[in-house]
């Protein structure tokens, strides 16, 4: 097949807090009884990982497992095992009623890296951010500046963040801009 | 009544202006009344008015449960103009715009009309069409309206970016007979001639309870005692819900919060009223200086007068890329006020399940444009039963599914 | 600039994160309906200057509908629950009738 | 004259001189001054006119009150008007000049105004300029708007950067005086997270300007010390000019912060906007002191006492050398106490009680102070400065007893605890008749998402003017907000004050009390809109008796300053005039922001590119490089015309058509929603959403689907593919692929909810390119790849995977233009690739890219809908002659029974036809077909409207489409449009494919 590019393909603005595209990423919308046993040994035969709780996300490099809503999962494979990924639910989950699509390429996945990278995501969503309210480990959907987005955080200065392919450009540039304007000094 | 005038004042600067009388009377509610409006605000007072003035009707009361043109109708952001898309609508708007034409001279009393010209800006393909058509639908409705180009558009309105880099200008509908006025004269200008001729204002009245007799009204209870009457209208916007409940029915209507926001006054900038609804903003000066700004209304049912702050936000952020250099000034003060808004966002003058019982509402947020049309067709419709005016506004529209959707043109009406 | 709790994923949410979604607990009437039953379940709404029972989206969020019973005098939330339900459930029923004195299901608050 | 001192002045840095200039003067103060005291240690008293009369007026304060001392400030990018001197830190460089005056400061035209004062009293513009009729929009009203308005219009592009920021704290703490210094500490001790705010530059408010003893120290150290220990706790987070501007439900709370207004030369953001959601709301937000109502007291050298003592002792400046100090409280002898301290004169202290004792009043005694109390200021002497005062009887109506020379007058009314933030989200107040002052009633707080109280008052915004209850209330409120919100650790003690002793007040309205109209008529209550104590009387007289219609008619409160000097004393005198109580007159409702905050903070950094989002496609890039017009559709911007160099978009347009007509056009389509339906009952679901059926689409297949909204109306339409056995693809309008999802999950969730459905939108996973024209399918056989696309194996209206190329590819065989067309879907990563080869391979055939209205002219020319156009939210699939996809066979679908209604079964709504302007020429946009005669209202009736139209160049002619009264039984017929200059235009009515009628073209 043809070399896929991100939607950013490969954009860093750099600085204290550093916004730079994370680059292809294999996502899988996956909606099903997420209690059901079938679709958690499925999740784990794909990612290695075990179905997180409400409000988490579970992720180790390219693999990951994020909780959606009651009903659906977001699942990080590599890009390039996505497709195998997809047919391996389907084949697992056959005969049940579930959901499950490919859409690495309808997303962007964008790192904010720094000291303050807490406050420039607080600087554009209406989430309390505090360390002792949001960790690693937490998942949390909500919207940056005007789109819709979805935030975890990858260690104590790594925020990865995921909005739709189409408004990539302008959350980097929101990023960025929150990012350049400097902290705040509060969420320390 | 006393007539005002410069001559008027000259003469009580003479003697300390100890001369003048109270505007509007204060009066105790009688025992009964041949109409009893409930709502003292521009649509109560002004259907009190044109009862009185066209038919004859003055022995009448209007009941206010606060103080007279307390609600909306001192809210809102005073814009006048009727360059509607739908024939009722633009027959009703028109028909008021008129009527402002001439009310400081009707009612000896200034309400500053001041028909400086609305601009509807069109900022989409979508938008364009939008008011071609009503251009052309008003040509044919006697509502003086123009389609012009942006460069017209900038020469009318200088501090305009009209080639922002995401929603450039590409017209606007442009009624130049259109404009504002001042809200609260408009109330007390009515109120002061409803007055003299011998109407009941009654302020601090809170109506509590609708009294009927076999599917017939026959009075009100009230925060003052029962008050007899064979007609009443309810007149009392964001309230009518709670009123049609008193009398036993329901409105298609719900209601929400309505917020306007003005920044501190600089001298005269923007000669203009300015509305851009691809963005949700609209914007005037006021004598004052102060830019007076709106927006849309929020999403749930509210009878706080408070609004959600990111709905002001949404619309300063819209207004400041439309006019750039408002940017560096301050907002002073922002309010709100409740709206009724019906099923098709058109207003209701209609008769009621109640014989006698006559209602005025769903203004939502296009109200006070509307005051002195508003007021004569809810007068004709008391005093004859019927008006063309009022014709396609029944309530019971919405059965047959006959509605009047102004939204088909613009985003927001206001 | 009200925060609701959202059922499904847990979190107090900010305003800006949902959408409001009108009346809940309409009864949808279709084809044989009666025109008044009709004109009732798409136009005539309770609108009550108090207790409220209405449909939010977690549009932001994990992108479900729940149901709110909310003072419109007030603003006060008695409770969220799922949206999946012809009534609300009578916990908050309970917690309503306590704090709105008078107040019961059905009748117009 | 007022000049600076040789000692004194806490924040000032004498070291450090600081140049400015003011009205181009070049003047100097130092580091530390505020505008305001760099003026006056400038001896600069007059700083501006006010709003009505052109009055020449000087700073009255020397805080957010201020009603007089506004100026427009910097230049160009970085000008402001309106700027409050008070509030203004002086930094290098800064030039302000004053504002409503012409053609100067020092001599102003509009001062006329005064001397006409007694012919414009309150509400004057209402009772004249009404004749004739023309002159209030053409003479009258332009000279009003002239002479109002205060500062200049900003002209340029706003030179600085704004941003917004959001918070979660438990307690907010908003002013940093003593009692905000103490909250915040028991709160923070308790281990709440703590955010505290304080609108100026420094900490302590007022009482390390009256220092007095706090746990045994003076208030500044205390402070200090306080201050410290704040910024050593982890969880406590201190602000400086960061101004708590609003109060809103459920804990919402706006903080103004302005960071570089005092160093414009500073990196970052001017000013954050702080959005804070608060579990509890201390406000300590402090008092203003009031002014006294007596003849003149609105001319320059006239101040609040507290602000002389401000000046003196924050900033070493002395507003006059001899100021006479009028009271009716003990409070105010602090200024004379300090004034003489300074070595200055105080000739007297005018005290309108008729005899008071205490601890200050003893001290200025000691201090050889005359007083002279039951005494009042009759008038106050001067020009455009303070000459001297008139003294009078308090008791009489104002004879002359003594005149004293001075040229500064201190006066005190009293405190007015600030109650706004406590009111903007409800809270309400109680009249204290003792302390003569509305302070919140704390059984009526603002209440929360729970029903909770969640805002105290603290100090002596709560009623409390003394420093022992200020702390101690202060301490006590923040200790039971970190209660309130779960924090309980143990802290240390409530700090403990000393207070010197003082006498009552005795409430003073007006001076003196008897006061003649010739001296009410100069008695100033809200200076800056001239609204004077007899023009609220006047308000009175003619019935104006609430609260609110006094102050829209008088205007009082309605200035800059939102009244926080006039509304005590303008509510005071009104409830005197109507005999009535004070708190039965009411006091009017605060609105935020606190005082005026930048539409620049409000918008942060939604400006220029941020201001909304712009979606692209995987091509936009491209088409952006290569001529794109666009046009927004949504946040989309999608190309309207691809224009090349030396044509015009009309031509442009023409070209695209013609060329996917004759050859080969391409399309990017990939804004098109597409929505995965998935599950057992997904056949049942769609059945519901769609108008006809689509639980019986074969797999393989494509079908056209309707959507209606409950109400009947037509929302959306599309190409539906079964996918699978259990699986549908429904493609959306562009505009609709949020819109339709939520629409689907509406009905899955809240009605349907056992149904087994589930969906997914995966717009963005694709990019989809229509590739329509003759020569359509030779360019994808070139591309190579494995999917047979012969008419056989893939007719129209079916749709197959495979390779083209070797890009992964949906291929539906459907036609928007009535051409042979394919869309293909490839994944969005690989759009732009697959774009680019289209592009190449396609170049023998002849390949053009074409935009929207090409798109939509050749739908016109085969009589397509468009949602948007031929629909409008008004039109049901009836009008549109689309009756056969309103399956018979259904029992529901949404809209079904809408449809039933009678106005929608009504057989004169106006229908569907095509529409032929008999000269060839282009419909007008928007036209309607007009009938003859009028209705009741006198409006011309009509009979139809054109719904689309444009030119046709495969026609050579003007093609459109309309809705008419029984169009279709009327083919043929000729009817008038009209045109907006008044003429008309005759269409004829015709069927509405205009071009190839058999479809031959596409089904190839």
């Amino acid at each position: 097949m043809s070399d896929a590019v991100s939607a950013l393909n490969g954009k860093v603005a750099a600085g204290e807090v550093t916004v730079r595209d994370s680059g292809l990423q294999g996502m899988i919308i996956l909606r099903g009884d997420l209690a059901d046993k079938k679709l958690r040994s499925a999740c784990k035969a794909v990612t290695g990982l075990a179905v997180p709780e409400r409000g988490k996300a579970v992720v180790e490099g390219k693999s990951g497992l994020c909780w959606m809503s009651p009903d659906e999962l977001l699942v990080l494979v590599p890009y390039e095992q996505a497709g195998e990924a997809v047919a391996k639910i389907d084949e697992a989950l056959s005969g049940t009623h579930y959901l499950a699509e490919n859409v690495s390429d309808a997303r962007a996945l964008i790192l904010v890296e720094g000291e303050f990278g807490r406050e420039v995501i607080a600087k554009l969503a209406p989430v309390d951010l505090h360390p002792d309210s949001f960790g690693v480990g937490d998942f949390r959907r909500t919207h940056l500046g005007q789109v819709a987005a979805a935030f975890w955080m990858v260690d104590e200065d790594t925020f990865a963040v995921i909005c739709f392919r189409s408004v990539a450009e302008y959350t980097f540039n929101l990023l960025a801009a929150s990012a350049k304007a400097g902290r705040v000094g509060h969420l320390v | 009544m006393r007539r005002y005038s410069a001559f008027a004042i000259a003469k009580e600067a003479m003697r300390n202006h100890t001369g003048w009388d109270r505007a509007w009377a204060k009066s105790a509610p009688k025992k009964k009344y041949d109409v009893i409006i409930v709502g003292a605000g521009g649509h109560g007072l002004a259907t009190a008015y044109y009862l009185g003035k066209n038919f004859g009707i003055t022995n009448v009361a209007i009941l206010e449960k606060g103080w007279l043109g307390g609600g909306n109708t001192g809210r809102n952001t005073t814009i006048i103009r009727s360059n509607y898309l739908q024939d009722p609508s633009a027959a009703i708007y028109e028909k008021s715009r008129s009527l402002y034409e001439t009310m400081s001279q009707d009612l000896n009393y200034n309400v500053m009309f001041s028909p400086r010209g609305v601009i509807m800006l069109a900022q989409t393909q979508h938008e364009v069409r939008g008011y071609k058509r009503t251009a052309h639908a008003n040509a044919l409705q006697g509502v003086q309206t123009e389609w012009i180009g942006p460069e017209r558009v900038k020469e009318l309105c200088p501090i305009m970016n009209i080639d922002g880099p995401r929603y450039p200008v590409l017209g606007g509908l442009w009624q130049a007979r259109g404009g504002t006025a001042r809200h609260d004269a408009v109330a007390w200008g009515y109120a002061r001639a409803c007055s003299d001729m011998g109407m009941d204002i009654i302020q601090k009245c809170e109506v509590t309870g609708v009294r009927q007799e076999n599917g017939k009204v026959i009075g009100v209870d009230t925060s003052q005692g029962p008050i007899d009457c064979d007609k009443l209208g309810m007149v009392v916007a964001g309230h009518s819900g709670v009123l049609a409940q008193m009398a036993g029915f329901r409105l298609p209507i719900e209601s929400v919060a309505l917020q306007a926001l003005v920044s501190e006054p600089i001298k005269p900038c923007m000669d203009v009223v300015v509305m851009a609804n691809t963005v949700h903003g609209y914007m005037s000066q006021s004598d004052k200086g102060e830019m007076v700004i709106g927006g849309g209304t929020d999403g749930y049912n509210n009878y706080t007068q408070r609004g959600s702050f990111h709905h002001i936000e949404e619309t300063v952020r819209a207004l400041v890329e439309t006019f750039p250099m408002i940017s560096r000034l301050k907002m002073l003060r922002q309010w709100g006020g409740i709206v009724d808004v019906t099923g098709d966002r058109s207003p209701i003058l209609s008769k009621t399940p109640v014989e006698g019982v006559f209602v005025n509402c769903g203004w939502g947020t296009g109200g006070f444009k509307a005051i002195p049309g508003s007021g004569w067709a809810m007068a004709e419709l008391m005093a004859k039963g019927q008006s063309p005016l009022t014709e396609e506004f029944s309530m019971f529209r919405f059965r047959e599914g006959k509605f009047i959707d102004e939204s088909v043109a613009a985003g927001v009406a206001h | 600039m009200l925060i609701l709790h959202c059922p499904y994923c847990g979190v107090d949410a900010d305003e800006t994160d949902l959408h409001a979604g009108g009346e809940a607990h309409l009864k949808r009437e279709g084809p044989g309906s009666t025109d008044d039953d009709f004109e009732d379940y798409l136009f005539l709404r309770e609108n009550p200057k108090g207790v409220h029972f209405e449909r939010w989206r977690h549009v932001y969020g994990c992108g479900k509908w729940f149901l709110a019973a909310r003072c419109t005098n007030t603003l006060e939330v008695f409770g969220t629950y799922s949206a999946q339900t012809t009534e609300p459930p009578q916990e908050i029923k309970d917690i309503i009738s306590e704090k709105r004195s008078g107040w019961s299901w059905g009748n117009l608050s | 004259m007022s000049t600076r001192l040789a000692k004194q002045g806490r924040l000032i840095n004498r070291g450090a001189a600081v140049s400015f200039s003011f009205n181009g003067k070049h003047l100097r103060g130092y580091e530390g001054d505020t505008l305001a005291s760099a003026l006056l240690a400038n001896d600069q008293m007059l700083v501006g006119r006010s709003f009505k009369y052109h009055r020449p007026r000087g700073v009255v304060a020397s805080g957010a009150e201020e009603p007089n001392g506004l100026v427009n400030l910097g230049k160009g990018g970085k000008f402001e008007p309106n700027q409050r001197v008070t509030t203004t830190e002086l930094f290098e460089g800064l030039s302000a000049t004053s504002q409503n005056h012409w053609p100067s400061l020092e001599f102003d035209v509009g001062a006329i105004n005064t001397h006409l004062s007694r012919f414009l009293p309150a509400g004057f513009y209402y009772k004249m300029f009404m004749f004739p009729r023309p002159f209030w929009k053409h003479v009258y009203e332009p000279f009003i708007r002239k002479s109002a308005g205060l500062g200049k219009a900003p002209k340029d592009r706003d030179a600085d950067t704004y941003e917004h920021f959001h918070c979660a704290v438990d307690v907010l703490v908003i002013g940093g005086g003593i009692a905000g210094l103490a909250a915040a500490k028991a709160a923070g001790e308790r281990g709440a997270r703590v955010l505290l705010v304080e609108q100026s530059a420094y900490w302590g408010g007022r009482a390390v300007v009256d220092t007095p003893q706090i746990d045994g120290m003076q208030a500044e150290k205390w402070v200090d010390q306080t201050v410290a220990l704040l910024q050593e706790m982890p969880n406590v987070d201190l602000r400086l000019r960061c101004m708590g501007a609003g109060v809103y439900d459920h804990g919402y709370a706006l903080a103004y912060e302005r960071l570089t207004d005092h160093a414009p030369s500073e990196e970052g953001p001017r000013h954050r906007l702080w959005r804070v959601r608060a579990k509890q709301i201390v406000t300590a937000t402090g008092a203003i002191e009031r002014p006294l109502s007596f003849a003149a007291n609105d001319l320059p050298g006239v101040l609040l006492a507290s602000a002389v003592r401000d000046y003196v002792v924050n900033y070493g400046v002395s507003v006059g050398d001899r100021t006479v100090v009028v009271t009716n409280n003990d409070d105010a002898y602090r200024t004379a106490i300090v004034l003489k301290e300074a070595g200055l004169e105080v000739p007297v202290i005018v005290d309108a009680r008729d005899a008071a004792e205490g601890d200050l009043i003893d001290q200025a005694k000691a201090l050889g102070i005359r007083i002279a109390f039951g005494k009042g200021i009759a008038k106050v002497k001067g020009g455009k400065r303070v000459t001297g005062v008139a003294l009078c009887n308090q008791a009489g109506e104002g004879g002359v007893v003594e005149e004293i020379d001075c040229d500064c007058v201190a006066m005190s009314g009293g405190w007015s605890p600030v109650v706004h933030l406590w009111s903007h989200c409800g809270g309400k107040l109680i009249w204290d008749a003792e302390q003569a002052m509305f302070r919140p009633d704390p059984e009526k707080a603002p209440t929360g998402d729970k029903g909770q109280p969640f805002v105290t008052t603290a100090g002596i915004a709560n009623g409390h003017l003394f420093t022992a209850e200020v702390v101690s209330d202060g301490w006590a409120a923040g200790r039971a907000a970190a209660k309130a919100a779960g924090h309980t650790k143990k802290g240390a003690q409530a700090p403990e004050g000393v207070d010197a002793v003082e006498g009552p007040l005795s409430p003073v309205w007006l001076m003196p009390q008897g006061a003649k109209y010739e001296l009410r008529a100069k008695a100033w209550l809200d200076f800056q809109n001239d609204v004077k104590v007899s023009d609220v009387q006047l308000a009175a007289r003619e019935g104006f008796e609430s609260v609110e219609h006094t102050k829209r008619y008088t205007t009082l409160g309605m200035a800059t300053d939102q009244g926080k000097l006039s509304n005590i004393n303008g509510l005071a005198i009104l409830s005197k005039s109507l005999n009535a109580d004070i708190p039965n007159v009411g006091t009017t409702t605060f609105r935020p922001p606190y005082t005026p905050i930048s539409m620049g903070a409000i918008t942060g950094v939604a400006r220029d590119e941020l201001f909304q989002p712009v979606r692209k496609t995987p091509v936009s890039d491209w088409s952006n490089g290569n001529g794109a017009d666009n046009e927004p559709v949504g946040q989309w911007r999608r190309p309207y015309a691809y224009v090349r160099s030396g044509e015009s978009v009309h031509d442009a347009v023409n070209r695209e058509v013609k060329n996917a007509r004759e050859k080969l056009g391409l399309l990017d389509a990939s804004t098109l929603g597409k929505l995965i339906v998935k599950g057992p009952d997904a056949g049942k679901f769609l059945d519901m959403m769609y108008t006809n059926m689509m639980s019986n689409l074969a797999v393989g297949k494509c079908r056209y689907g309707l959507m209606c909204t409950e109400n009947g109306f037509l929302m959306d339409d599309g190409v539906v593919a079964r996918m699978s056995e259990d699986t549908w693809l429904c493609h959306t309008t562009t505009g609709g692929a949020e819109r339709i999802h939520g629409h689907m999950e509406d009905w899955l969730q809240c009605e349907w909810w056992d149904w087994k459905v589930y969906v997914a939108n995966v717009t963005e996973q694709y990019a989809q390119v229509a590739v329509v024209g003759p020569n359509a399918r030779k360019v994808l056989r070139k591309l190579g790849g494995d999917m047979d696309l012969s008419a056989e194996a893939l007719p129209f209206m079916q749709w197959a995977t495979g390779k083209i190329g070797d890009f992964d590819a949906r291929v539906f065989r459907i036609s928007f233009s009535g051409e042979l067309s394919y869309e293909v879907a490839v994944p969005a990563g690989q759009g732009r690739a697959f774009w680019d080869a289209l592009m190449e391979a396609g170049e023998e055939f002849g390949v053009m890219p074409y935009g929207t209205e090409a798109l939509h002219i050749m739908r016109a020319e085969k009589g397509f809908i468009m949602i948007g156009d031929e629909t409008d939210g008004t039109v049901i699939p009836q009008d549109l002659n689309l009756q056969w996809a309103l399956s018979k066979k259904k029992e529901d679908y949404l809209g079904k029974r809408a449809h039933e209604r009678s106005h929608m079964a009504d057989p004169n709504r106006w229908k569907l036809v095509g529409l032929e302007t008999v000269d060839g020429s282009v419909l007008p946009d928007g036209a309607y077909a007009i009938a003859e005669g009028t209705n009741d209202n006198g409006q011309r009736n009509t009979q139809g409207r054109v719904t689309s139209t444009y030119y046709s160049p495969t026609l050579e002619r003007g093609i459109a489409m309309g809705l008419v009264l029984h169009g279709p039984d009327r083919m043929g017929e000729v009817i008038e449009f009209n045109k907006v200059d008044g003429g008309t235009v005759a269409a004829k009515i015709v069927d509405p494919v205009f071009y190839d009628k058999e479809g031959e073209k596409q089904n190839v």
